[in-house]
C-alpha cells in the first residue's frame, strides 16, 4: 500500500509540473495566481499522503491544516492587487500595468 | 477496505488530471478558472476521503482525531478554495483583462 | 554561584535586557531612552572587565548555557584573546553611546527609541559573536549585528538607503557563506562546538571538503570585514550612516569580523592546518598587500572626509588580515593588538567626524577649514588620532604596526613590510593635508542654509568628553602596549608557530 | 542510479545557490535581488536538511508509548532523522524572514525617494 | 525520506527557481515564489523535517509572499528593460555563481552519501539528543527540546532577530506626520476594505479557526510539529488576512503601533526573563531545571518541559506582534497611523 501512495504522490508531482506550466507561462499574472492556487491545494494533499507513507499522519496533519488555512491569504492578497490598481488615474501605477498587459 | 481507498484515490487522480488538462487547454482565463476551481475542490475532497478511510483502519481515539483533522482540512478547503476562486475571477473581471467580455470598467 | 561566575552570560544578557527596557521606556518618553542605554552598556562594560580579570587570574573560562555540557549545549569560552576584544567592544560602544546623545537629537529626533534599541542590540550581537564558542551561535549573532547594522545605516540620509541595500545583499552573501562553511564542517564532523571541532578535524585534514569549508568561512568573513576585492559595500554605507551610528559601526563591525576570522583559524582549524597544510598564507598576504595599497590610494583620491576614513578602514583591514596570515607569532600578536588599536583610532576619527557634522553640517574636507582656531580641543584630539593612524611613536598605532613589521620580517614577507611602510607614508600625506586645511585655510561656509546663525565653537561636553577620553586612551594603550602584549596577547597566540 | 540519488540533493542545492547568487549580483531590479536572496538562503536550508535525512528513518518525534517515567524502551537512533540540522534551519528561516522584511523596507524607502526600483536608474539619479 | 518524491519535488523546485528569476514582472515573480515555497515545504516534509516544513508553510504562505505582494503594491510591477551597460555586473554574477558552484561541487564529492545513516552528522551529536530527550526533558518532539533547551540560547537570539527586524523596519520606513519629507506622490494606500461580502464573510469565519489552531500549535509543540514561532506566525497571518479583506485601519485599531512594539518587547522579555530567573535562582542562564524551585509540584525534568512552554509562549507573542508590525509598515509605506 505504501508503494501505491508513493505512486500517487509521484503522479501528483507530475500534475503539479503541468500546473506549473500555467503558473510560469500563463499569459497574465492572474493565470499565475490560479496556477499557484491549484499547486497549493495539491500541496495540502501531498502533505497528508507523505504522512501516510511515514505512518505518522497525526504529525503531518497539522501542517496540511495550516496550509488549508493559509493558502487562501496569498491568493486574496494577490487578487487584491488587481482590485486596487485597476482604476487609478493614468499617471498612477495601474496604468503602467494595464499597458504592459496588452 | 483497501479497494475502496484505491478506487477513491484513483478517481481523485482522474479528477485532478481533468483539472490539469482544463487548466492547460482551455482557451481563456474564465474557463480555465472554472476547471481549476471546481475540479480542484472535488478531487481534493475525494483524495482526502480516501486518506481518511485508509487512516481510520482501526478505531481508537488517536485515529479518530486524525480522521477528524483531515475532515477539518476538507472543510477548510471547501471554505477557502471557492472563495479564492471567486477572488481571482473577480480580480480578473475588475482589472478587465478579457477584451471580449464587456468593455473594461470605465476609469473613475 | 556568585555573580562573578555569571559574568560571561551577563555580558550579553545585560545589553539585551536593556535594549528591551530602552524600547519600552521609549514608548513612555523619548528622554528616558538614553539613561537606560548608558546603564546597559556600562553594565556590560563592567562585566567584560570582570571577565577579563578572571581570565587573567584563572585562565580560560567556559560557561555552559542552559547547563548542558559543551558539545551538546552552547558554550561560552573566554580566553585572553576574546577577553581583550570584549573589553574593547564594550569600551568603544560606551564612548559611542555617550557621544550619540546630542548628535542623535539633531539628526533623528523622531526615532530615538528605535535608534538606541538597535544600537544596543548591535552591541549585544558583537559581544555575543566574540564570546561564543559555538560556530552556529556565532551565525545567529552575526545576523543580529548585521540586521541592526543595515537599519542603523539606512537611517541616514537619502544615499544611505541605497548603500544600505548593497550592504544587505553583500552582508547576506557573507553570512550565508559563513553558514555554508559551518555546514560543510558539520557534514564532515557532526559537531558545531569549536573546541570539539578542533579535536575532530585533525583526522580529516587531507579531505578537500574541509579545505573548502575553510575557504567558504574565509570568504564570508572577508565580505563582512570588507577585505579589498570584496569591500564594495563599505565606503558608501559608512559614509552616509548617521554620525552616531557610524561611530559604533565603523570601529567595531569590521574588527569583530577580523576577530572571527582569527578565532576560526586558531580554534577551529589549528594553526598547523591553516598555515602549512592549507597553503594559503602566501596568497592571502599578497591579497592583503593589494588591499593595503589600494585602500590607501583610494583614500588619497577622496574629497569627502568621512569617505576617506572608510577607505582607510579598508586598508587597515588589510593590515590585520595580512598580520594574521603571516604565519608568525609576532605578526599574529601585531594583528590582535591592531584590532584593539584600530578600533580606538577609528572611533577617535569618526567621533571627530561626527562633531564636524554636528557643527558644520557636512563632511567634506572643506568643512574642516579653519577649525583649529574655533575648536582647539577637538582638533587636538583629532591630531592624536591622526598621528596614531600614521603610526607616530608614543601613540598606540605605532606599536601594532611595529609588531606587524617585525612579523613580516620574521616570516620573510618583505612585500608586506613595504606595503605597511608605503601605507604609513600615504596616511601621513593624507592627514597632513587634512591638518593643513584645518589649520591654514579660512573657514568658508558653502552650506548656505545656516550661514550666520551657527556659531562654530567647541562641541557640547557630551561629545567632547568621549573624544578626549578616546584620544587619551590611544596614548595610554600605546604606553602600556608592552604590558598588554606580555600579559594578555602572549597567552592568546599559540606557541609553536614558525 | 544509486549515485544520482546519493548526490541529487547536493547538486540541486548547488544549482539553487548559483541561481540565487547570480540574481543577487547581476539583476538590475532591487526586488528581483531580494527574491534571489531568498532563493540563496533556501538553498542553504536544502543543504542542511539534506544532511539530516536518513534512510528508513522517521520524523524526529519520538513515537508514543515511551513517556516520562515509563520503562525506557530502547530508542533506536537509526529510526529517527537527525534533529540538529532541523533546529539550525528553523533559526535560519527566521533569520531569512527578518532579512526579507528589512530588505523590502529598504526597497520601499528607495522607491519613495528615487521613484524607481532599477539599480541603473537609481545610480543615474545619484550622480 | 522517499527518494521518488525527492527527485520529482527537487526538479519542480529548480524549475520554479528559474522561472522566478527569469519572469519579467515582479508580481508574477512573487507569485511563483509562493509556489516555490510550497514546494520547499513539501521537500522538507518528504525528508522528515516536519518542524522546518511547518515553519516554511506558515512563513511562505502567510508572511513572505504576502510581504512581497505588499511591497509591490507600494512600488511597481515593472521590471525595466535592460539598457546596455549591465555587462559587467552580469559577468561578475555569472563568474561568482559558476565559481561557487564549482567549488561546492568539488566539496560535494567528499560528502558521505545522501541519507546515509553512518554519516558523521548522524553519529556524533544527534544520537545523544535522540536518546536523551525523553529522559532529560520529557519532550517527545526532539526538535522542540533541542530548539528550546539544549540550544535554547540560539533560539533566544532568533527571537531577538525577529524583534530586531521589526524595529529595523520601523526605523527605516516609519514616517511621522511632522517630518514627512516626501517628494513623490503618496503611493497607493490600501487601507480601504475589500469591497466584497463573500471574501469578508469567509475571512471572518476563518480567522477564529486560525487563531484557535495557532494556540493549539503553540501549546502542542512538545508533542507534534509546531511551537512558538509557527503559532505566532499563524496568528500574525490571521491578522494579515483581516487587514487584507477588511481594512488596514481596523487592524491598526486592534493592534496599535505602541501595542505591537510593547508585545514584541514582552515576548522577548518573557524569554530572556525566564532565562534570567534561572540565573537568579542560582543555575546557569536558561537552565530551566532550576525552575522546579519556583513551580509547584514539578521535578527537574518537568521544570524543563514547563520552561520550554513558557519560552514558546514568549516567542509566539513576539513573533505575532512583529509580523503584524512589519506587514502594516510595509503595506502602508510607513504610515502606521489611524488615518492612513
Amino acid at each position: 500500500m505504501d508503494s501505491f501512495f508513493i505512486g500517487i504522490g509521484v503522479v501528483l508531482c507530475f500534475l503539479m509540473l503541468l500546473t506549473l506550466h500555467r503558473a510560469i507561462h500563463g499569459p497574465t499574472a492572474i493565470d499565475r495566481i490560479m496556477g499557484v492556487n491549484v499547486v497549493g491545494t495539491k500541496t495540502t494533499i501531498l502533505l497528508v499522503i507523505i504522512g501516510t507513507i511515514y505512518h505518522r499522519v497525526d504529525m503531518f496533519v497539522d501542517i496540511a491544516l495550516a496550509y488549508a488555512l493559509l493558502n487562501f491569504i496569498v491568493t486574496i492578497a494577490a487578487s487584491r492587487y488587481f482590485h486596487l490598481h485597476k482604476n487609478l488615474n493614468p499617471k498612477g501605477y495601474g496604468y503602467r500595468f494595464r499597458k504592459e498587459d496588452k | 477496505m483497501d479497494i475502496i481507498v484505491i478506487l477513491l484515490s484513483v478517481s481523485g487522480l482522474v479528477f485532478f488530471f481533468a483539472t490539469t488538462v482544463g487548466i492547460l487547454r482551455f482557451p481563456d482565463f474564465y474557463s480555465r478558472m472554472h476547471a481549476a476551481g471546481k475540479g480542484d475542490t472535488l478531487s481534493s475532497l475525494i483524495m482526502l476521503l480516501a486518506l481518511v478511510l485508509y487512516n481510520f483502519h482501526e478505531f481508537n481515539l488517536a485515529n479518530l482525531l486524525v480522521a477528524l483533522k483531515i475532515l477539518l482540512i476538507v472543510v477548510f478547503i471547501f471554505m477557502a478554495s471557492p472563495t479564492a476562486t471567486h477572488a481571482i475571477i473577480d480580480a480578473g473581471y475588475e482589472s478587465g483583462i478579457q477584451p471580449w467580455t464587456k468593455k473594461p470598467e470605465e476609469e473613475s | 554561584m556568585s555573580i562573578i561566575e555569571q559574568a560571561p552570560a551577563l555580558l550579553v544578557i545585560i545589553p539585551l535586557l536593556s535594549a528591551l527596557l530602552v524600547n519600552m521606556a521609549g514608548l513612555i518618553n523619548r528622554q528616558y531612552c538614553f539613561p537606560f542605554a548608558i546603564l546597559g552598556i556600562l553594565g556590560s562594560f563592567t562585566a567584560s572587565v570582570i571577565t577579563l580579570i578572571q581570565v587573567m587570574e584563572n585562565g580560560v573560562i567556559s560557561y555552559r548555557l542552559g547547563g548542558w555540557p559543551p558539545p551538546f549545549g552552547i558554550e561560552y569560552v573566554v580566553d585572553h584573546f576574546n577577553g581583550l576584544v570584549l573589553v574593547t567592544i564594550s569600551f568603544v560602544s560606551l564612548m559611542a553611546v555617550i557621544f550619540s546623545k546630542e548628535s542623535i537629537k539633531q539628526e533623528l529626533p523622531e526615532k530615538i527609541p528605535q535608534f538606541y534599541t538597535l544600537f544596543i542590540l548591535l552591541v549585544t550581537g558583537l559581544l555575543g559573536m566574540t564570546i561564543t564558542g559555538d560556530a552556529f551561535n556565532l551565525y545567529v549573532l552575526l545576523e543580529i549585528s548585521a540586521l541592526t547594522g543595515y537599519a542603523l545605516i539606512a537611517m541616514g540620509d537619502n544615499r544611505a538607503l541605497v548603500a544600505s541595500f548593497n550592504y544587505v545583499i553583500m552582508g547576506t552573501i557573507g553570512a550565508s557563506f559563513y553558514l555554508l562553511g559551518v555546514g560543510h564542517l558539520y557534514i564532515m564532523t557532526g559537531s558545531l562546538n569549536m573546541a570539539d571541532l578542533l579535536t575532530i578535524l585533525p583526522g580529516l585534514y587531507s579531505v578537500n571538503a574541509i579545505f573548502i569549508a575553510l575557504l567558504l568561512i574565509l570568504v564570508g568573513t572577508w565580505i563582512k570585514m570588507a577585505f579589498f576585492p570584496l569591500h564594495g559595500w563599505l565606503p558608501n554605507a559608512y559614509t552616509y550612516a548617521p554620525s552616531a551610528a557610524g561611530c559604533l559601526v565603523a570601529p567595531l563591525v569590521t574588527k569583530v569580523s577580523v576577530y572571527i576570522m582569527i578565532r576560526i583559524m586558531l580554534s577551529v582549524f589549528s594553526p598547523l592546518y591553516v598555515y602549512s597544510i592549507a597553503g594559503l598564507s602566501e596568497t592571502i598576504v599578497w591579497m592583503a598587500v593589494v588591499a593595503i595599497l589600494s585602500g590607501s590610494i583610494l583614500a588619497l583620491a577622496q574629497t569627502d572626509f568621512r569617505k576617506m576614513l572608510t577607505y582607510l578602514i579598508v586598508a587597515e583591514v588589510g593590515y590585520m588580515v595580512g598580520g594574521a596570515w603571516l604565519a608568525s607569532s609576532i605578526g599574529l600578536t601585531g594583528a590582535i593588538l591592531h584590532i584593539v588599536n584600530d578600533a580606538l583610532m577609528t572611533l577617535c576619527l569618526f567621533l571627530f567626524a561626527g562633531i564636524v557634522i554636528y557643527k558644520r553640517g557636512g563632511h567634506q574636507l572643506q568643512d574642516l577649514a579653519g577649525l583649529y582656531k574655533k575648536m582647539p580641543v577637538t582638533m587636538a584630539a583629532f591630531t592624536l588620532g591622526a598621528l596614531s593612524m600614521i603610526g607616530v611613536p608614543p601613540t598606540a598605532g605605532f606599536f601594532s604596526k611595529w609588531y606587524l613589521i617585525l612579523g613580516a620580517i620574521d616570516a620573510g614577507h618583505y612585500h608586506f613590510m613595504a606595503a605597511l611602510l608605503i601605507s604609513s607614508l600615504v596616511n601621513a600625506i593624507l592627514f597632513f593635508k587634512v591638518i593643513e586645511i584645518a589649520y591654514f585655510e579660512p573657514m568658508v561656509d558653502h552650506h548656505g542654509s545656516h550661514s550666520e546663525a551657527v556659531i562654530i565653537d567647541e562641541a557640547p561636553l557630551s561629545m567632547l568628553v568621549p573624544l578626549i577620553i578616546v584620544a587619551l586612551s590611544l596614548i595610554i594603550v600605546g604606553l602600556y602596549s608592552g604590558d598588554i602584549v606580555t600579559n594578555i596577547i602572549h597567552h592568546a597566540v599559540p606557541t609553536g608557530l614558525l | 542510479m544509486e549515485s544520482i540519488i546519493s548526490s541529487y540533493n547536493y547538486w540541486i542545492y548547488i544549482l539553487l545557490m548559483m541561481i540565487g547568487l547570480y540574481a543577487m549580483l547581476a539583476k538590475n531590479n532591487l526586488v528581483k535581488k531580494v527574491i534571489g536572496m531568498s532563493i540563496f538562503q533556501t538553498a542553504i536550508i536544502v543543504f542542511y536538511v539534506s544532511i539530516s535525512a536518513k534512510e528508513h528513518a522517521s520524523i524526529p518525534i519520538i513515537a508514543h508509548g515511551s513517556g516520562h517515567g515509563a520503562v525506557e524502551a530502547a530508542i533506536d537512533i537509526t529510526h529517527y532523522a537527525n534533529p540538529l540540522p532541523h533546529v539550525l534551519m528553523l533559526t535560519a528561516i527566521v533569520v531569512s524572514v527578518g532579512t526579507l522584511g528589512v530588505a523590502l523596507a529598504i526597497c520601499l524607502g528607495i522607491y519613495r525617494r528615487y521613484n524607481s526600483l532599477e539599480e541603473d536608474e537609481i545610480q543615474e539619479q545619484l550622480q | 525520506m522517499i527518494w521518488q518524491l525527492d527527485l520529482s519535488i527537487l526538479t519542480l523546485i529548480v524549475i520554479c527557481a528559474f522561472a522566478t528569476i527569469m519572469v519579467k514582472d515582479l508580481l508574477s515573480a512573487a507569485i511563483i515564489f509562493g509556489a516555490y515555497s510550497f514546494l520547499m515545504c513539501l521537500l522538507w516534509t518528504e525528508m522528515g523535517a516536519v518542524d522546518v516544513a511547518f515553519t516554511e508553510a506558515s512563513v511562505g504562505a502567510g508572511v513572505s509572499t504576502v510581504l512581497f505582494i505588499a511591497a509591490i503594491h507600494q512600488t511597481t510591477r515593472r521590471v525595466g528593460f535592460r539598457k546596455s551597460g549591465r555587462g559587467l555586473s552580469k559577468a561578475i554574477g555569472l563568474v561568482a555563481a559558476l565559481l561557487t558552484g564549482l567549488v561546492l561541487l568539488i566539496a560535494e564529492t567528499d560528502f558521505p552519501g545522501f541519507a546515509s545513516p553512518f554519516s558523521p552528522a548522524s553519529l556524533h551529536l544527534s544520537p545523544y539528543y535522540i536518546t536523551q530527550t525523553l529522559h532529560d526533558t520529557n519532550v517527545p518532539n526532539i526538535v522542540t527540546s533541542v530548539l528550546a533547551d539544549y540550544r535554547g540560547f540560539d533560539t533566544m537570539f532568533e527571537t531577538a532577530v525577529i524583534f530586531t527586524a521589526g524595529l529595523a523596519v520601523i526605523a527605516i520606513l516609519r514616517r511621522y506626520k511632522k517630518d514627512d519629507q516626501c517628494e513623490l506622490p503618496e503611493p497607493y494606500i490600501i487601507s480601504e476594505g475589500y469591497p466584497d461580502t463573500i471574501i469578508r464573510f469567509v475571512a471572518r469565519q476563518l480567522v477564529p479557526f486560525m487563531q484557535l489552531f495557532a494556540l493549539y500549535v503553540v501549546a502542542h509543540g512538545h508533542h507534534s510539529p509546531g511551537g512558538g514561532f509557527q503559532g505566532g506566525v499563524i496568528i500574525g497571518a490571521s491578522f494579515i488576512l483581516l487587514a487584507i479583506s477588511y481594512d488596514t485601519r481596523m487592524i491598526i485599531g486592534l493592534m496599535s503601533e505602541r501595542a505591537n512594539i510593547l508585545l514584541g518587547n514582552i515576548g522577548v522579555l518573557v524569554y530572556a526573563g525566564i532565562g534570567f530567573l534561572c540565573l537568579l535562582l542560582g543555575a546557569n542562564f536558561l537552565d530551566y531545571s532550576m525552575l522546579s524551585k519556583v513551580l509547584p509540584a514539578t521535578d527537574k525534568v518537568m521544570a524543563r518541559s514547563h520552561g520550554m512552554l513558557g519560552i514558546e509562549i514568549g516567542v509566539a507573542i513576539a513573533v505575532m506582534a512583529i509580523v503584524i508590525s512589519i506587514y502594516i509598515n510595509i503595506v502602508s509605506c510607513g504610515k502606521y497611523d489611524k488615518d492612513v
